[in-house]
This record gives C-alpha cells, sequence and structure tokens, in this order.
C-alpha cells in the first residue's frame, strides 16, 4: 500500500498542470480573486484531495478544470494543461463539449438536482452518449445497468425512473453513473460526500476507490472534510482565501502538518478517542471573497503563529521536501 | 387509476364552479334595484297588456315567474338551464337568448383560442429568443417590444389597429365577422372572407397578450438556466440542441399557471375588442345588452364566457398533467 | 479590524438602519428613478390641485371648436371647443384616486387573505382558496359589467373598491404560496418555540419577507387599475358622472368620430399620452422596490 | 426533565396522484432526560430521530405514547400551557441561514421574546438591551459587532450563535440541538460544539444532540448518554464513550466503522466492516429484526422474532441492547502508537 503512493505521488508526467491560475468574480465593488495565482500539477492515476472551507476557492478551481466558471466570474490568467490535450482554457465551444464528459467527468453533490426532471434517466443517458457520438448505444446501458447493480441501486427501476423518484443518495450515485458513462480518464468529484450520513458516506468512497483503481483514473477530490480525504486521497491540497496553504500525501499532512492552518484544520476534527480537550476550534471566520487582503499572508488574521513579516510579505508557495509544499514565513521541516 | 381520480376531482371542480356563477347571478340579477323582472311587467301592464297576458309574457321572456318566492324561482331557474333555456331577449323581442348566444359564441371563441394560441406560440419563442441571447441585441430587442407591448392596454392596441389598418390605410375591413355579400357555407369565398374580417381582432387578442407570454416565458427560462441540471448538462458535454430542449421544455410548465390566469383576461378582453371592431361576438353582444336593459341576454353572455374560461381552465390543467412526469406518475 | 473593539465592551452603539433615509438613497441613485419620481409626482400633485385650478364646469366656446394648440389652449379644444389641458388636469383626480384606491384594495385583500390562508392552512385555506378560485376564475369585464347593472360606481371609492374586489385574486394565491414556504422555515418555527404570538409571526416575521413583492404589486395594480377604468369608461359600461380620461377617450371615440379627422386626434391621443406616462414613471420607480427591502443593501 | 414513553410517530400514507404507504417514524421510543444532562441521538438521516427532536420542541404533534416535560403529561393540556411547557424546550436546528430571518435584525430577533418575558416580568426597555448583549456575550459574541447587523453579515459559526442566544432569550431547560454543526465550516464546529457543553455545565440546561455524526456526539454528551436509533427504534443505549469504546449491536458497530479513518494519525479498528448500504423499500414488517437483512451476523432467529431492548451483559446497569446476539466488537479507530495528535 505503502509503495503504491510512492509511487503516485512522484512528480512523473502530471495529468494535468495547472499554472498561474486566476479566476476572478466580478461584484458590485470590484473584481476579486476566488483563486489567486494558483500552480499546481495532478499525478496519474492518482487521487488529489483539494480541501478547504467557504471561500477557499476549491469549488472554483473544480469548476476551472472544465472551463466552466460562470458569470458574474472569469478565468483571468493561466493555463490548465491537459496531458496529450493541451490547454483547456484555449478549447473553442465545440472542442470544450467533447472534451467535458468524455475526457474530464464530474461527480456532483447528492444535495444537487443534476437530472432533468421531465426526462428518465435511461433517456438522459441516451442523451448523453448521442452528444458525444458513440456508435452503440446499447452499450452505455449496459454498463450502466452493470454500474448500478455494482452500487446496490435496482437497475432496471433506476434507469426508467424520473429524478423525483429517487432519494438524495441514489441520485449521488446516479450521477457516479453518468460520469463513467464514457470512460473518461480524468474524474472529479465534487463533495461526492456531503450530505450523505455516515453509512451511504463510507459506500460511496467504497465504491470511488475500487472503481478508481479498477479504471486507473485520475481523480480530484474536492471537500471540506478532511476524514473523506484521509480515507481517499494519495495527496491532498490545503487552499485557503484562493491560495495553496500547503501541499503534500496524506497521510503525511495528517501525521504532521506544517501550515498553521492545516495544523488548525486537524486539530479542529472532534474525534472518537483520546482526551477531549485535543481538539480545539479555530478563531475567527473563514475570509469572504472582499475581505482577502492583498498583500501579506492571507490567513494572518487568524493565525496562532503570526509575526510582522505576514502583514506585508506574501509568502511562497516553497518546496520544502520532495512532494511537499509550503506557503508560511515560518521556518518549517517536515 | 389515480389519474381518473385527477380527472373526476378536476371536473366536479368545474363544475362547481359554473353553479356558484349561476347562483351569483340569480340573485344578483333579482336583488337589483328596480328588478328587471317586475320593470317588465309593469311597463307592460302599463302599455295596457292585460295583467295575466303580461305575466305570461314575462314569464316566457325569463323562463319563471316574477312573484312567487325566490327560492322557488331559483330552482325554477335551474331546471330551465339544465335544459339550456335561458329565456327569451328583450331587445330582440321573442327570440330565445340560447338561439341568440348559440349564433354569437362560435366567434368570440373561435378569435380568442386563435389569438391566445399565437401569442402564447409567438410570446413562448421571444421569450426564449430573449432570455438565451440576453447579452446581445436580438434579445435586449425582443425584452423592449415586449415590455412595450406588455404596458400598452388591449384597448389602446385596438384602437390604434383601427384606426391604422381601417382609417389610415384601408387594409382591413370591420363590423361583421364576414362579407355580407357570400352565402355562408364551406366555400373558400366564405372561408376566405371570414379569415379576412378575423385577421384585425385575432391580430389584437394575439399582440396584446404576446408581451407577457414573453416576458413571463424570459423570466421562467432565466430561471431554469441557473438550476443545476442544466449547468450539470453542460459539464456532461450534452449538445447545445440538447440543452435546449432540456430548458425549454422545463421553461415551459410553469406557464400553464399563467396560462390558466389569462384565460379569464383574454375572454374578458373579447368586449373591449368585440366593441371596438364592431364584431358580433358574446362580447359585443354583453355590452350592448346593457345599453339595451336586455338582462336574460346580459345574463346568458356573462354565464358562457365563464364557463369557456372554466372549461380552458380544466384543459389547460389536464395539457399541463401530461407533459408533467411529477403529476403524471402515481 | 476584529481586535480593535476590545476596550468597547459596554453597550453597543445604537446604529439601528433607517429604512426612510435608505429608501430616498435608493430612489436618486438612478436617473430613471429620479424621472419616474419626478413623474409620479407631477400627476399626483395635478391630482391633488387641478381641479382647484378650474371651475366646476368647464367654459366651451362653440367657437372653437377643435381649435388647434395655441397659447391660450395648449393641446387645442374638443368638440365642444373646451379646452383640452384643461380637461386633462382636472380629469386626473378621479383617474388617480380610484386606480389608487382600487390598487390599495386589491393589495388589502390579496395579502390578508393569502397570509391567512398560508399561514392557517388545512380548512380556513381550503375555504379561502375555493372562493379566491372563484374571484380568479370569473373574467374581471363581463363581472363589472354585470355589476354595473346593480350599483353604479360612481365615486372613486366606489370605483376602486369594486375594482378592488375583482381583481385580488392572483395576489393572494401568490401571497399565500409564499407564506407556505416561509411558515416551514426555520424562523418561524423558532419564533413558534418561543412562545410568540400568531399575530407577531405574521405581521413581524412572515410579511417583512413578502412586502417587496406587495409593493410590487400595488404599483402594478395601480396601472392595472388605470386601464381597467379607463376601459369601463372608455366602452361606456360606467356611466359618466363626471368628466375625466375615460369619459375623454369615450367622446372622442364614439361621439365625435376623433378616429377620422386629423383635427380631434390631439382630444384623443391627450388622454392615452398621460396614461402612457404615468405607466411610465411606475415602471421606472419599480426597479427600486427590490433594492429598497432588500436587507443586503441595507444597514452597514 | 423530558420523558418519553413509548413515543410513537406514524406518517399518514399520501394518497392522491403521488401515493405512498404509511411511515413510521418513530415506534415505540422511551426516553428520560434529566436536568443538565446530555443525550446524544444518532443513526442515519431517516431513521426517525428528527422527529422526536420535533415532537418533544412542540413542532410536530405524535400519534402514540406520552411526553412529560418536569413531569407533566402533555396530552390533555391546554393549548396556552402546552406552549407554555415546551417554551422550556428549545430547538437549535440544523440549518442557521434559515433560522434567522434575513429581513430582520439581530436585535429584534433578540428583542421579541426578551420583551414577553419583560412584560411578564416588569421589566424595562433598558432590561431588554442589557440582556440581550449579556446573552450574545455568554455564547462567546461581542454584542458592539453583531447587535444591529442582519443575518447575512455573520458568518455560520456566529449565525449559530445567535440561534443559541435567541434560544436563551426564554430560559429554557433544555436545548434539542438537530445536526446543530453540519453546516458550519470545519474550523468553527468544535466552538459551537463546546459552547452546548459549557452551557449545560453553567446553566443547568439539558441537552439533547441530535446527529449522525458519532465524534461530535462525543463532544457534547461525552459525560451523558448516548441513543442510537434504527428505523424509529432505540437499538443501544449507555454512558456515550462506553457505547462508543464498546460497542455491542452491529447497528453501532457498523455507524462506527463508518467514521473516516484518519490515516496517518489513526489505524482502524480490527473488527471493522463497511455495512451494507440502505436497502429501498425495507418492509415495515416489524416482527423480525429490524436490521436483520443488513447484519452481517443475523441468523435465522434475528428472522424469526424481536429483538426488545435489555440489559446488557457486559455492563447491565447502565447499557440496554436490542439484539439477539450483543457481542462487542472492535471498531473504532484507534491513533497511531507514539504519535500523540500534533505538537
Amino acid at each position: 500500500m505503502a509503495a503504491v503512493m510512492e509511487q503516485s505521488t512522484m512528480p512523473a508526467a502530471p495529468e494535468v498542470r495547472i499554472r498561474n491560475l486566476s479566476v476572478a468574480y466580478q461584484t458590485s465593488t470590484g473584481l476579486f480573486d476566488a483563486v489567486h495565482k494558483l500552480d499546481l500539477d495532478i499525478p496519474k492515476a492518482s487521487i488529489t484531495a483539494v480541501i478547504g472551507e467557504s471561500g477557499s476557492g476549491k469549488s472554483t478551481l473544480a469548476m476551472a478544470m472544465l472551463n466552466s466558471v460562470t458569470f458574474p466570474g472569469s478565468i483571468r490568467s493561466g493555463t490548465i494543461e491537459y496531458a496529450g490535450r493541451g490547454d483547456i482554457v484555449t478549447f473553442d465551444r465545440e472542442r470544450l463539449r467533447r472534451f467535458r464528459g468524455e475526457h474530464a467527468a464530474m461527480v456532483f453533490q447528492a444535495s444537487q438536482d443534476t437530472l432533468n426532471p421531465l426526462k428518465r434517466v435511461g433517456a438522459q443517458l441516451l442523451d448523453l452518449a448521442r452528444s458525444h457520438g458513440v456508435k452503440d448505444k446499447r452499450k452505455v446501458l449496459r454498463e450502466a445497468r452493470e454500474l448500478a447493480e455494482r452500487m446496490a441501486l435496482p437497475a432496471d427501476r433506476t434507469l426508467t425512473s424520473y429524478q423525483h423518484e429517487l432519494s438524495g443518495g441514489m441520485r449521488q450515485r446516479v450521477s457516479i453513473i453518468f460520469a463513467l458513462a464514457l470512460h473518461p480518464q480524468i474524474v472529479l468529484l465534487d463533495e461526492p460526500t456531503t450530505a450523505l450520513d455516515v453509512l451511504s458516506q463510507s459506500h460511496v468512497l467504497e465504491i470511488i476507490r475500487e472503481i478508481h483503481r479498477e479504471r486507473g483514473l485520475t481523480t480530484l477530490l474536492i471537500t471540506h472534510d478532511m476524514g473523506v480525504v484521509a480515507e481517499l486521497s494519495d495527496r491532498v491540497v490545503v487552499m485557503y482565501a484562493g491560495r495553496i496553504a500547503e501541499d503534500a500525501p496524506s497521510r503525511e499532512l495528517l501525521r504532521r502538518p506544517l501550515h498553521p492552518y492545516s495544523q488548525a484544520l486537524i486539530r479542529a476534527i472532534p474525534r472518537l478517542t483520546g482526551p477531549l480537550d485535543d481538539a480545539q476550534a479555530l478563531p475567527g471566520a473563514p475570509l469572504e471573497l472582499r475581505q482577502i487582503p492583498k498583500a501579506g499572508c492571507v490567513f494572518r488574521d487568524r493565525c496562532p503563529a503570526r509575526m510582522p513579516v505576514c502583514d506585508t510579505g506574501t509568502p511562497e508557495l516553497r518546496e520544502v521536501a520532495p512532494g511537499r509544499r509550503v506557503a508560511c514565513h515560518l521556518e518549517v521541516t517536515p | 387509476m389515480n389519474y381518473l381520480k385527477f380527472l373526476a376531482k378536476k371536473l366536479l371542480g368545474g363544475l362547481a364552479m359554473v353553479y356558484v356563477v349561476v347562483t351569483f347571478t340569480f340573485f344578483l340579477i333579482r336583488l337589483m334595484p328596480g328588478n328587471p323582472v317586475l320593470a317588465r311587467l309593469t311597463s307592460l301592464l302599463q302599455s295596457g297588456v292585460p295583467y295575466q297576458a303580461a305575466k305570461q309574457q314575462v314569464a316566457a321572456m325569463y323562463g319563471f315567474m316574477p312573484h312567487g318566492p325566490l327560492i322557488v324561482q331559483y330552482f325554477d331557474y335551474l331546471g330551465q338551464l339544465l335544459h339550456l333555456n335561458l329565456g327569451l331577449s328583450i331587445a330582440y323581442a321573442g327570440v330565445s337568448v340560447t338561439h341568440i348566444l348559440m349564433s354569437a359564441a362560435p366567434w368570440t371563441i373561435f378569435m380568442v383560442l386563435l389569438g391566445l394560441f399565437f401569442s402564447f406560440i409567438l410570446g413562448v419563442a421571444a421569450g426564449v429568443v430573449a432570455a438565451v441571447w440576453r447579452n446581445s441585441i436580438i434579445g435586449q430587442s425582443s425584452t423592449f417590444l415586449a415590455t412595450l407591448l406588455h404596458g400598452i392596454p388591449q384597448f389602446m392596441l385596438a384602437l390604434a389597429f383601427l384606426y391604422l389598418f381601417t382609417t389610415e390605410w384601408r387594409l382591413f375591413p370591420f363590423g361583421a365577422p364576414y362579407d355580407a355579400a357570400i352565402h355562408p357555407g364551406f366555400s373558400p369565398a366564405f372561408v376566405g372572407s371570414v379569415a379576412y374580417h378575423a385577421i384585425l381582432p385575432i391580430l389584437a387578442y394575439a399582440i396584446s397578450g404576446y408581451g407577457g407570454w414573453t416576458l413571463a416565458m424570459k423570466s421562467s427560462v432565466i430561471s431554469v438556466l441557473g438550476d443545476e441540471y442544466i449547468l450539470a448538462a453542460e459539464l456532461r458535454g450534452l449538445t447545445r440542441g440538447i440543452r435546449i430542449r432540456y430548458v425549454a421544455r422545463n421553461a415551459f410548465l410553469p406557464l400553464f399557471t399563467s396560462l390558466t390566469l389569462s384565460l379569464g383576461f383574454m375572454f374578458g378582453g373579447a368586449i373591449v375588442i368585440e366593441t371596438i371592431f364592431d364584431y358580433p361576438g358574446l362580447g359585443y353582444l354583453l355590452n350592448n345588452s346593457i345599453g339595451a336593459q336586455d338582462y336574460p341576454v346580459m345574463q346568458g353572455a356573462f354565464l358562457i364566457i365563464t364557463a369557456a374560461v372554466i372549461v380552458s381552465n380544466i384543459l389547460a390543467d389536464l395539457l399541463y398533467s401530461l407533459i408533467d412526469p411529477r403529476i403524471r406518475r402515481a | 479590524m476584529a481586535s480593535m473593539n476590545v476596550q468597547a465592551k459596554a453597550l453597543p452603539p445604537l446604529r439601528r438602519p433607517n429604512g426612510w433615509r435608505t429608501a430616498g438613497r435608493v430612489l436618486v441613485r438612478k436617473p430613471g428613478r429620479i424621472a419616474g419620481l419626478v413623474i409620479i409626482l407631477t400627476f399626483v400633485l395635478m391630482a391633488a390641485f387641478g381641479p382647484l385650478l378650474y371651475p366646476a364646469t368647464l367654459p366651451s366656446d362653440a367657437a372653437q371648436i377643435y381649435a388647434p394648440p395655441s397659447l391660450a389652449h395648449p393641446l387645442g379644444t374638443d368638440f365642444q371647443g373646451t379646452d383640452v389641458l384643461a380637461e386633462i388636469i382636472t380629469g386626473a383626480r378621479f383617474v388617480l384616486l380610484s386606480a389608487f384606491l382600487a390598487a390599495f384594495f386589491t393589495v388589502v385583500f390579496g395579502t390578508v387573505i393569502g397570509l391567512a390562508a398560508g399561514y392557517a392552512r388545512g380548512l380556513v385555506d381550503s375555504v379561502l382558496m375555493r372562493i379566491t378560485d372563484v374571484f380568479l376564475t370569473v373574467p374581471q369585464f363581463p363581472l363589472l359589467i354585470v355589476l354595473s347593472t346593480v350599483w353604479k360606481f360612481s365615486s372613486p371609492l366606489a370605483l376602486g373598491f369594486v375594482l378592488g374586489i375583482t381583481s385580488w385574486g392572483g395576489l393572494a394565491r401568490a401571497v399565500r404560496s409564499q407564506t407556505l414556504s416561509l411558515r416551514e422555515r426555520g424562523f418561524i418555527e423558532a419564533a413558534r418555540g418561543l412562545g410568540l404570538s400568531n399575530r407577531h409571526i405574521v405581521t413581524k416575521e412572515i410579511f417583512p419577507n413578502v412586502a417587496p413583492f406587495v409593493v410590487m404589486n400595488l404599483l402594478f395594480a395601480t396601472t392595472g387599475s388605470i386601464y381597467s377604468e379607463i376601459t369601463l369608461f372608455f366602452l361606456g359600461i360606467v356611466p359618466f358622472s363626471n368628466n375625466n380620461w375615460g369619459v375623454m377617450l369615450n367622446m372622442a371615440f364614439f361621439q365625435s368620430g376623433a378616429m377620422y379627422t386629423t383635427s380631434g386626434l390631439l382630444y384623443l391621443m391627450s388622454p392615452l399620452a398621460c396614461i402612457m406616462l404615468v405607466t411610465f414613471g411606475v415602471v421606472l420607480v419599480l426597479d427600486a422596490v427590490d433594492e429598497i427591502f432588500n436587507p443586503r443593501l441595507k444597514g452597514v | 426533565m423530558i420523558q418519553v414513553v413509548n413515543l410513537q410517530k406514524t406518517y399518514p400514507g399520501t394518497r392522491g396522484v403521488l401515493a405512498r404507504g404509511e411511515v413510521r417514524a418513530l415506534r415505540g421510543v422511551t426516553l428520560d432526560i434529566r436536568r443538565g444532562a446530555a443525550l446524544a441521538l444518532i443513526g442515519e438521516s431517516g431513521c426517525g430521530k428528527t422527529t422526536l427532536g420535533r415532537i418533544v420542541t412542540g413542532l410536530e404533534a405524535y400519534t402514540g405514547g406520552e411526553v412529560l416535560i418536569d413531569g407533566a403529561n402533555i396530552a390533555g393540556m391546554t393549548a396556552r400551557d402546552r406552549r407554555a411547557q415546551f417554551r422550556k424546550v428549545q430547538l437549535i436546528p440544523q440549518d442557521p441561514y434559515a433560522a434567522l430571518n434575513p429581513t430582520r435584525t439581530i436585535a429584534a430577533a433578540l428583542f421579541d421574546p426578551l420583551r414577553l418575558l419583560a412584560r411578564r416580568g416588569g421589566k424595562d426597555g433598558a432590561w431588554i438591551e442589557r440582556r440581550a448583549v449579556e446573552l450574545l456575550r455568554l455564547v462567546g459574541l461581542d454584542a458592539s459587532e453583531t447587535l444591529y447587523k442582519y443575518p447575512h453579515q455573520l458568518s455560520g459559526g456566529q449565525r449559530q450563535r445567535v440561534v443559541i442566544a435567541r434560544a436563551l432569550t426564554v430560559e429554557p431547560e433544555a436545548l434539542v440541538a438537530d445536526e446543530a454543526v453540519s453546516m458550519i465550516d470545519v474550523s468553527l464546529r468544535l466552538g459551537v460544539l463546546n459552547l452546548l457543553s459549557q452551557l449545560r455545565r453553567d446553566l443547568h440546561i439539558s441537552v439533547i444532540f441530535i446527529t449522525h455524526d458519532v465524534a461530535a456526539a462525543r463532544y457534547v454528551a461525552q459525560d451523558g448518554q448516548t441513543a442510537v436509533i434504527y428505523r424509529g427504534e432505540i437499538v443501544e443505549m449507555g454512558p456515550t464513550d462506553d457505547l462508543i469504546q464498546r460497542p455491542v449491536h452491529p447497528y453501532t458497530q457498523s455507524l462506527l466503522s463508518a467514521v473516516p479513518v484518519l490515516h496517518g494519525l489513526e489505524q482502524a479498528g480490527p473488527d471493522r466492516f463497511i455495512p451494507r448500504p440502505t436497502e429501498q423499500g425495507e418492509s415495515n414488517d416489524s416482527s423480525s429484526c429490524l436490521f436483520a437483512d443488513r447484519c452481517p451476523f443475523a441468523d435465522d432467529r434475528c428472522k424469526a422474532a424481536h429483538p426488545d431492548p435489555e440489559p446488557w451483559a457486559g455492563a447491565p446497569d447502565d447499557r440496554l441492547v436490542a439484539c439477539f446476539k450483543p457481542k462487542e466488537r472492535k471498531v473504532v479507530a484507534v491513533p497511531l502508537s507514539g504519535r500523540a495528535s500534533n505538537q
């Protein structure tokens, strides 16, 4: 297991290469970066988690990765290169459409209604196949049925259902079926288990893990839950206020977080064992878009280790060990 | 099974509504200051008709006796209604109201439904355009036109049409449903004449409803465009054609609520449009019956207009239930 | 910034947001809104003081029939030689007053019935909604025609009441459905759990949430009522007890054949233009309503 | 303080176009919460725990059994008395965004209930404002920064604190917190959980904490009781830490197994098993164990008869388990040896 992990976190040729990405939102008081000058490589055949709270920019990053940031947001600068496919930011409309769903697909939150309420699930799968010029449409349906069986869904009933006839947990699994239907290489999971309770969550995580391994997918997991990160991902990127605070192999981050924010996040997890006082809440609240300071460290107001330099100097994201990056003025050693 | 129940409920609701309206008009007319029935009786007596004959004449006219307990009159009236007997007209002495209404109703229903159809189809299409291309010139001018037309009262539109098309340019006739020189029948000449005479009123209906539909469809489309499943469809790479179909069908549904609300407006508008264009439908009849104090005709026209609205309402509800699986599937 | 207030721990400064001042500020924020406000105010002044400027019966001059615009008659004269401008100014009061009363009744009936049905639910709701259905289904104009046979609505109050009572259905239904969904929101349940009275919940918790919608409907209902009442006068359904814009239209169209002679065009067009101007003013102001009531734009 | 005896709630099946059979949300729940005590109710969504919370706060009616508040049976009370009783039990709902009226300031939200109390106690307006400031301080908020703000100007954590402060205005004897932290940012959740425990200690308020997050339950009810609910029944109940460390019912074990393991900090318990997902269309038949069709340890007996809660031999005084084959299993993750929590 450890060996597998080592391999996947090696900085070999990345599947996705994000450079200098800024995504801004236009508000009545100006233009604000939800994602700010972000550099990130997503290694092939691994599960990379992006963790962050509200306003961290994690969802914006996910949308940017499919070049689907919608008004009033827009990609201001940067490139998102997919291995062998090019920079998605420069794709024209038709190329972008083919790319989505065929090469990279998204699994949505259980609480989201991602199906057309007026059409049966099966008919919408056929729409998907037709949109991407699939010849053997029956194969798509057959595979969807197999996936449904694996996910403990009654296959025939599911495909003939309308959305309102499915429960939250079922919709979540149907969303996975849609994402996998066209055999994409890259899967983006947007809070896949939020709004599910623990039992459904563990089951969905199990399925994702299995299919990821079977198909050799490159998976990006967006979440706010450190537990999900620990269960599923090989590598984790901690985001705060549109910037990467820390980037490390998951187990190492949990074992020894370097950035004060990562430390605080892990310390804030209620635990089943150990003294209650071990866990502590972080003072303050996550920043809203327009509160993000232009200069200095964005985390300084909530940081227990704040220094004078944090007010003026913006900490660079620097590599402190192979595969570990931290953006903090503190001297840290892994 | 459930669907049949749903149907039955709708129909019963409609019947109950008709009953309420019938009762309402009955008592309203009976409670009028200077009861028209008594007034008629008095005027007959004054003109020298013997009491018994006058009473019979009035009874024949209104379908009931002017004296006697109200409740008896009421059930008598209901009984007559069930036989589609609405009494006799006063203005067109001796002609049965049912007969008058039957010759007027087709014109109104024909024009209102056609007007509604055109305004609905055109408005919905323009609404999609206004929403999907809302940031371009086409979309914005569609919105502007709709807002403008929606803001102009129906009678003003009708007046403008009348002035422009009949007085200024003399393009269309007005004042009759067809050319008096042509014998009614299923001949091309007759149908052509009917269409020619109906164009202006239908246009007035259609244009006065158009703006409202465009604005309603536009806001519905914009709200659907913001729904998660449309974003999901885009992220799954569905083609633009399929996505527009998803949007249009979903945005279309809420319009049925407005459709039922607009039916009353459309049929009510018959009064305005038919009066302005001198078109002999129910609205024209209703308006004229006031001046002529022709209460049986007024009452009948009011009833039949309301009934038409109720029936169209039920049809719209049924249509809706056929399109929306959330209602269709038990 | 959060640590600045450490020593100020006593009572908080009473910086309560002032609703009227915000409303004023919002109204003058865009030139369009100012224009709308000016138009509406002009007509309101016209309605308030117009009739005081002229004698009760306007003078007519048989020598001046259909006179073209001049200094003495800026909008010309009508078929009797009466000054059109004077007719417009004196006719404003009846039209605007009854339209406003109609809108007021519409909104009061619609809001009260909608709130009651949505909050009480159950039997009260069913009964109120069946009544609403009847009023929604029966077409307004035909109903008004029938009503006009029993009731001469010649005062603004009577006409406003009749127009109001025939047009509250849609609003009641909309307010009801909003109330039903608000009722399920956490803050209403909390208020009930805290033992606050039903009256408090309806007026202080639910009503502020439907208020922007209600005010918007008040404005819409005003223009809608102007149309309806003008239509009634124009068609001659309501007896002419006084001079107003609707009567002018009726006279111009049916009596004096203004459609066929260009000389009477101003007589026909003047009331039409006024109606359109009032509508235009309302539409311009309408876009400020949401901003005035949106708490996101209030306060700090 | 709050007692429920054999509480039942059955939702009638819906007739008409979208027909559904009747739903038994609660099938006879018996609980007793003393003044100042803490009770955690854990279970999956749809298990009935939220319904229970809504019933004891007076937001929903029940169809069978009894609810007693301060020893007084709610049934048979006049509406007025019932309201007064239920005022002693305040709900802290899941969604702090919906729980505050967006059109009103925090001050208005706090003043209204305070005004009721002031009227009764002959207090004046200054008392109301003073009390509001005091309550805000009690829940850890600075009144000068919150009192005259609108809800949208506060963060999720602040809002939930305001909701708690508002509940405290009527001086309740119990708080029912229904998933009260699930919509708050993770870094702030513990603060709210700690606030609830603190209020319990300082004000002697009972707390009923409803959640599917076992770890969060532990933070509020560590020295109290935890009840595990499955399909409207209590399947296991006992002192919180003992129940978490030594779960006996397979359903409790599956819930605990499902809690993500923080690999790197801890390792999975040796007996951990991944439970099967919920089957759709479970039968309403209560002549068998309701968990039998999902239970990996079920045998014929479990399908033939229905187990009732009974004391467990391993801790007969304070554990109740409704299982024919109670067995302790080590499913909870344990910290990796030599690695205490960081720093």
